[in-house]
């Protein structure tokens, strides 16, 4: 015959190697005696409390009794997941990099950098993640937005402002925003841009 | 394993009877060395009685001809490095013809090793010199380097079946991981800003490098902080958009700002006459 | 800054939730702080002591450290699980001995060994458990492939090295022809070793 403690050993090894939670009756599966369920309750909720404390908790779902890691933990454990950790596409990382040094910047300033159309997904898993938004509208034709990063960017970064970006060498290309400006001073500085761009292909 | 090894066994009980160091078999085998196989199993020693239905399952249980040999070694409590191999070929003789006549399908490598100790016990015979003790001279000695091998590696295989595997004899550890409730997002840091910079290098059709500043970027962030505090289109004092508080660098920084973005046609600025109030509004700002 | 026991609450956190077993290299990272080697291994010991007695056990594998139930509790968790496990056949066992106590093999050598033939299916079904695979190929026409066992086999019959396999029966070693008997069974087994054998492909 097994004492309580021995089934309490039985109950936790079978919880613990369980795939799915054990009902109660799954648990009195396991001996071959009776157990009573009410038996049973009482030394999972003293198995339960022998467990307090600790990263890994038996709790009582609907389907049945289950040890679980405590959401505390999962900080820990996510550093051991072996897949490697989300990254963002090259598309966004440009993007991005492009909004956060040259902002304010529409769509198409992305574009004309990257040489690509810039897709719709991009801006918005930016904007998801709270990292751009829209700070106004450029007045050409189709007001296409003006993007910026946010201070949830710089927090996310650990920036306290954008000068904390490490400076970079520019990309000296379209960006200086020569069509949309009127002085004939701007325009004359959009040519000299736009005479060796053609010369670098 | 535990399974076949019982099974394994279990032949032997039935066949080795009562017999002492050599079976019956065995003997009567010895006697006779010179006979004709045939003849040697008109007289089937009574400790080799198997019941028809069960002798199927006794040669299954071999798992060759070596198993088999093994069986006839060890059940005669034959020492392994001296076998008598005209005992031990009549033996084996025996039972492959039995295995024959019960129209078992007989493995071709049960008739091989049958040749094999025919050979072996033939050369057994030819004189050799007494002196030379040598095993590399004995024709046994193959033969037994292959019984010792196979005999450990079957030892071998019970050993390790008689270890707990995992599955059968012990199990891992299910526990469920409490998932956060939060998808899991990339991680950015400065570096890959950089590195996503440097691949624009790479690609974008540069004319000409210069430097990002840390003064330039404090203007482009100011710029958005701007853009920010108009967006809804009100106008804004001018002054309003200057913390003087800040210093002198923030209020300049500013100014920059403002100018760029006036050069950029994101703003307006306005006054109605000069030394009035000047405002500044987004450029756009009806649609807001 | 985590103290001891908040480090082994973790340490036992990540192994009962871990899927495969935990290497040292694997719990290092659980902590953002350094935890030297020796550390984690002196609370890896004390963790394993502190779970005597009870229904699961922490053991130390060739790949690392994991939990699993203690084969004396088998009886009562197999009550729960609808399908065991098949046994291995003879043959089957046979030539998993063989390649553990022989590797690396070719099913040449196995079938020597064994003086009968050793069908794909005994090959297939010890590749499919994960316990043998191909570590390269013999030089000789054909091109055998050799194998030998996987860490996985160790792991699963709780080893953490081929030297904790059980000995081999030293059969002659009794007997007055043992020297000579083993000693050219050394040299037969040196020659097939220094038979060309080509590096893994």
């Amino acid at each position: 015959m097994l004492n309580p403690n021995d089934v309490k050993t039985v109950l936790e090894a079978a919880l613990l190697a369980a795939q799915e939670p054990l009902a109660l009756a799954d648990l009195k599966r396991l001996f071959e005696e009776e157990i009573g369920a009410d038996t049973l309750r009482r030394l999972l909720d003293e198995l339960r409390e022998g467990w307090q404390g600790r990263g890994v908790e038996l709790v009582n779902l609907a389907s049945g009794w289950r040890f679980q890691t405590r959401p505390e933990f999962q900080q820990y454990l996510e550093r051991l997941s072996h897949d490697k950790p989300p990254r963002y596409s090259r598309a966004v990382m440009e993007t991005l990099a492009i909004i956060a040094y040259r902002q304010p910047v529409t769509r198409g300033d992305i574009e004309n950098i990257r040489g690509v159309t810039v897709s719709t997904n991009v801006i918005k898993s930016l904007e998801a993640r709270g990292w751009i938004d829209t700070v106004g509208f450029r007045d050409v034709p189709g007001r296409p937005a003006l993007y910026a990063t946010t201070k949830n960017f710089l927090d996310d970064l650990g920036l306290r402002s954008l000068q904390e970006l490490p400076p970079l060498e520019q990309i000296s290309s379209t960006l200086d925003l020569a069509p949309q400006i009127s002085s004939s001073e701007q325009s004359t500085a959009a040519a000299e841009d736009a005479a060796p761009v053609s010369a670098a292909d | 394993m535990i399974e076949t090894a019982a099974a394994n066994d279990a032949p032997q009980d039935e066949v080795a009877g009562a017999s002492g160091v050599l079976p019956p078999l065995a003997r009567a085998a010895e006697s006779r060395v010179a006979t004709v196989r045939g003849e040697a199993m008109l007289e089937m020693p009574l400790d080799l009685y198997i019941p028809p239905d069960a002798l199927e399952v006794f040669f299954d249980t071999f798992e060759g001809p070596l198993d088999l040999l093994l069986y006839l070694i060890r059940k005669a409590n034959i020492d392994i490095l001296d076998i008598p191999m005209a005992r031990l070929t009549e033996q084996y003789l025996e039972y492959v013809e039995l295995m024959r006549r019960r129209n078992l399908e007989l493995a071709a490598e049960y008739l091989l090793m049958a040749a094999l100790l025919m050979e072996i016990k033939s050369r057994m015979l030819l004189p050799r010199p007494r002196t030379v003790l040598d095993d590399e001279d004995d024709p046994r000695a193959e033969l037994v380097r292959r019984l010792v091998e196979y005999e450990n590696m079957k030892l071998a295989a019970h050993k390790l079946d008689a270890l707990p595997v995992l599955g059968r004899d012990f199990l891992t550890l299910e526990v469920w991981i409490e998932q956060a409730a939060v998808q899991r997002l990339p991680q950015v840091r400065t570096e890959d800003l950089i590195a996503a910079w440097q691949s624009l290098l790479m690609h974008a059709r540069m004319t000409q490098h210069h430097k990002v500043t840390r003064e330039e970027l404090s203007v482009r962030e100011f710029m958005s902080a701007i853009l920010r505090r108009l967006h809804g289109g009100q106008f804004a004092n001018f002054t309003s958009l200057f913390e003087v508080g800040k210093g002198v660098a923030v209020v300049v920084v500013s100014f920059l700002a403002l100018l760029e973005l006036v050069r950029e046609s994101l703003i307006e600025v306005t006054q109605s006459e000069p030394y009035a109030p000047i405002y500044v509004k987004l450029a756009h700002a009806q649609s807001e």
